[in-house]
């Protein structure tokens, strides 16, 4: 009996005893699950050195690898659980819906698609944004889904970045943003394409009013979404091993007519050739960015106080902390 | 008739009137002999017809086929039919002059503007030099040093886009061919002169934008403007190339779509055909659609400017808000 | 008798005609030379293809070589001649002249090579300032001698440079600054340095004043001059053929051990790499900086109206064209 | 004794220190056995002497020496030594993060500073990293690009120079080092935050200076600043290398020299014999003099603060109006 298949039999042990219980972690009913996808609910097979690993203490160690340190893609949700003081988070325009302004059908249409990423994601659109704290620091922060159409960005996920810019700018709060997007949504044509314009324009404004804007790259983050908000940071911090870029390794392959570099577009990469500030393990990643807006707070609090802040909403937020 | 001349390249829905003016080029010689105008003439006729039919019915993949014409005029030739004076100014200052972005001052009516471009070459030895249009990082940050020196001598921007997008190369990723758009679409949002866009061929997606974010885009009848090229979209959603045609209609590209989309302030006419059967003529409806839009500009402040185009993008999106 | 010998010969002859006058174009007196001086004088050895030329039409065509297009160097008086419009100069600073801080001796004292230099180039110091017209604009315009001490930088060239920046923020002209130099001058140590930082400031004020300069870089500009004032022109025009860089070729090639290309930091080199806007060659040179200057101040006329402009200053240089 | 230890590398003017050392550990081990303690505290006295005697005299090529010296304390170690934190930033944004370059964020007394700095490294694989401490153009643009942040968020700004000067490479003068070195002349005279510059060790050039426009220019008591190396001074002005020594006295490179000249504003005392015998005293004593220079700046408005900066360097220079 190899490894795996130990861990098979030990897992579907573990099994029969959940099954006398209604759900697991995730609310979701078991009974009707097959082995397999049992395994992979309650297992999960390292993507970095293929390890087994029990899902549970994977996500205690926010998805990262214990045994050779691959840093799993996590939802916007469990993003936001990870860096924002508990309870502190507040969504803002979570009713910004998608519509489909080009009618737009391949395969099928894009309304299908979009009612098939709200199940599979369990979010309305691509992104999440909102006000909350990182060891008690009041921010604006928006978390990107990738497994929302791959995270594409379309009409509302511009908006909802503008509209959670212009929030930080009122509030004169720092900004956060994380981002893991294939690119524009082509389903929207160019009113996606105008996106990179729209957010690109809010940081302008939010760059003149001087506020502290953190970009975090993840894995993947590639296209419209790298050619504008996520380049404009003014500390740009990727995850280890995420790739990052504007053209895809394919596109370029079959340009350039040559194999890329292995490590070509990955976070090391990038650092090398002075794209990013720093590269972050997810484990430090929130006392990072804590250090990060303190130290970019001290020199200015005198231009801060009361500057325009809406006490009630950030009483709202306190109150949680 | 351009058709019959010895370097004129037709589109393939352009067959159809090769062969009509083939037959009509061997009647009318034959005629000088015989004297019969009549068949000629009704054979004109039927041409014209053709001729009109054809392009009244352009499918968006027609006029991506236009927009790429190889004979299509650049932004060099409608500088040089514009202005009388073309200073062109070079380099990013640290490293390369790319040549598929151009820019200098030219004068329109007395006044100095800032023109940019993304260039096409014609043969093999100018893409060398252009790089079919695509420009690098370094060519992106040369457009911003030129928005500064506008800016900074309050120089209207007009910017020309025929480019089927930035270039997606090893150096391009190696030099932060992102961070070079996002600047420039974050920086263009800051500036107090007034900018126009036109496009004039082909508007390749971000590499496209970030000489494009203007208080007015319009756009040449035949060109077209696209997130991503009908080829690429093809392959990707539809799984196959083949569907170009397919995404071409699907991704709303034409100008005519753009501007019911009210994504473009104004569509400029071409001639009959496209804007390679007169680039003169083409070149003259641009410069009044110019002048119109940097005379409306004109009566703002440069605050108001400013303003103006940050609300412009602004507004641009299209969702449900629940 | 060979070519050469035959123009001897000839060149002999007409200058017995000019002994019987008093002084030559120059003004200095021909009698007490010997022939082979006076063969210098009149005649003059291309650079760039060794043909010998009437050096009275050398200069007609702005020392520009016929034959080969070599551009010969110019003094700063022919440069000002040839670009200000006849009469319309007037110097400024002409009596700020070197001291020696540092009590400077090499092989010989500084004093004594300041001695030579004013002796040998004419001119007081490496550079010489002032207001004339281009064209019939008005330009603050200054113009370095490379025969002063290899042009270099001191506390003079700095200070002048300076002054003639204060002069076009305080009247609104356009600056043009044309450059030939080796750099730094050594012999004033640490003060010459500091007028790279200088100059630097005083161009930020100007760029503030949203003035315009127009750097000139002609053959060789090198060091602290190239990496102060001469590359921070708005626009940068180079000469044909001018070596143009920071440091030195020979230092580089002992730094990297390897030989470098020909064409390495001449103009075309640097247009190449994206270095300067244009290599602009001498005869087209008044007519472009001419239409730059037009170019640049036909938008702004409304904010120029007598903007601090010392009315009593123009009215004496336009009482001269 | 400093000097008896095993990886001490000494100076050839530190030579009588070295043998004088050898025998009093000689005879100290023998007075261990034999209880003679008389002749060692002689021998002990003498060094004492010699040793002082020995860096009073100093002469300027000493002082070079002790500022190249490999051992010297470099920014990142004074960085790590007066502040409790460092966060460390990277890159230009265009393709390259200039090892020879650092900067970051520390704190100073609750206050956040950008530090920035020139690096050298220990050993081959670091100074492949650091290309012996000489910055290429990225690098400038890198300090820029935090001079900028600086300047966004209010951060003074603290530079560490130590750097024999920027790079003379064939990469380097094709993307514009003279360029590179120029902007940041030109823009840190716009800054409103303050500024201070240390020459911690050479302060080479026009590579120094292009992070030493500062309302204050402070230097280590060994460090030296000048306008072209000794050798090179040497090699051009009295053709020959050997006249190192006269280059290096005639130029005025030593902090006493420039303090004399009021380039520098200030004098950090080292410990005798060099920072390198005590880097975490020098530390000390280099945090004590800019924290008084920031207490003295902070007092200034930010108009003041660039007012002041620039008229530093507008005033310098020595000659006669006549
Ligand atoms: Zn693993
Ligand atoms: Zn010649």
């Amino acid at each position: 009996m190899g490894l795996k298949d130990f861990f098979k039999t030990r897992q579907l042990k573990k099994a029969a005893k959940l099954q006398n219980g209604t759900a697991n972690a995730n609310g979701q009913d078991l009974k009707a699950q097959p082995p397999d996808e049992l395994l992979c609910t309650l297992w999960t097979k390292c993507q970095g050195c293929n390890e087994l690993l029990y899902t549970s203490e994977l996500k205690k160690n926010l998805s990262v690898c214990k045994h050779c340190g691959f840093h799993h893609r996590l939802s916007a949700q469990e993003r936001i659980d990870q860096l924002i003081d508990y309870g502190s988070f507040i969504e803002i325009n979570e009713n910004i819906l998608p519509d489909d302004p080009l009618n737009f059908v391949d395969l099928k249409p894009y309304k299908n698609r979009l009612n098939e990423a709200q199940k599979t994601s369990g979010v309305k659109e691509a992104i999440i944004t909102g006000l909350g704290s990182i060891n008690n620091q009041l921010t604006a922060i928006g978390v990107m889904e990738f497994q929302y159409i791959g995270g594409s960005m379309g009409s509302v996920v511009g908006e909802k970045i503008v509209s959670l810019i212009e929030n930080a700018i009122d509030k004169r709060l720092p900004l956060v943003l994380i981002s893991s997007s294939g690119g524009a949504r082509m389903h929207e044509g160019i009113l996606s394409l105008m996106q990179m314009a729209k957010t690109a324009g809010a940081l302008k404004k939010l760059h003149e009013a001087k506020l502290l804007y953190i970009s975090i790259l993840t894995e993947p983050t590639f296209g419209g979404v790298t050619a504008s908000f996520a380049m404009l940071g003014d500390i740009l911090i990727a995850e280890p091993h995420a790739r990052i870029g504007f053209a895809g390794r394919r596109v370029i392959e079959e340009t350039i007519r040559q194999k890329l570099p292995k490590d070509f577009q990955t976070a090391e990469y990038l650092l090398e050739n002075g794209q990013i500030d720093l590269v972050v393990p997810r484990p430090n990643l929130k006392q990072h960015i804590s250090d990060l807006i303190r130290l970019h707070s001290q020199n200015t609090k005198k231009s801060f106080s009361g500057n325009g802040i809406d006490k009630t909403m950030i009483d709202k937020i306190l109150a949680r902390i | 008739m351009k058709e019959t001349k010895k370097d004129f390249i037709a589109l393939d829905f352009e067959k159809p009137l090769i062969a009509l003016s083939k037959q009509i080029n061997e009647l009318e010689q034959k005629t000088l002999q015989n004297g019969n105008k009549k068949v000629v003439n009704d054979l004109k006729n039927q041409y014209a017809k053709v001729k009109s039919q054809i392009y009244k019915d352009l499918s968006p993949l027609d006029r991506v086929k236009i927009a790429r014409h190889p004979q299509r005029p650049y932004p060099l030739d409608y500088i040089q039919l514009i202005s009388p004076t073309w200073h062109e100014l070079h380099g990013d200052r640290e490293g390369k002059d790319d040549g598929a972005i151009i820019g200098g001052l030219i004068e329109i009516e007395g006044q100095t503007i800032m023109a940019i471009g993304t260039q096409k070459g014609r043969n093999i030895k100018e893409n060398q030099k252009r790089n079919f249009g695509m420009p690098s990082p370094e060519g992106y940050r040369k457009a911003l040093r030129l928005f500064y020196h506008a800016e900074k001598f309050n120089f209207p921007i007009l910017t020309f886009i025929d480019t089927p997008g930035a270039y997606p190369g090893l150096e391009a990723e190696a030099h932060n061919q992102s961070h070079a758009i996002a600047m420039n679409l974050r920086e263009l949002a800051g500036l107090t002169v007034p900018v126009i866009a036109v496009i004039t061929g082909e508007g390749g997606s971000g590499g496209a934008l970030a000489i494009g974010v203007a208080n007015r885009i319009l756009m040449l009848e035949n060109s077209v403007y696209s997130v991503i090229s009908p080829e690429g979209c093809a392959a990707i959603l539809w799984r196959t190339k083949d569907k170009v045609q397919e995404a071409a209609n699907a991704l709303k590209i034409t100008a005519y779509d753009l501007y019911k989309l009210r994504i473009i302030d104004e569509i400029i006419p071409e001639v009959e055909g496209g804007a390679h059967y007169n680039p003169k003529e083409t070149s003259e409806q641009l410069l009044i659609a110019v002048k119109k839009h940097l005379e409306e500009l004109s009566r703002l402040s440069s605050n108001e400017i400013k303003k103006d185009r940050q609300e412009k993008f602004r507004n641009i999106g299209i969702f449900v808000n629940a």
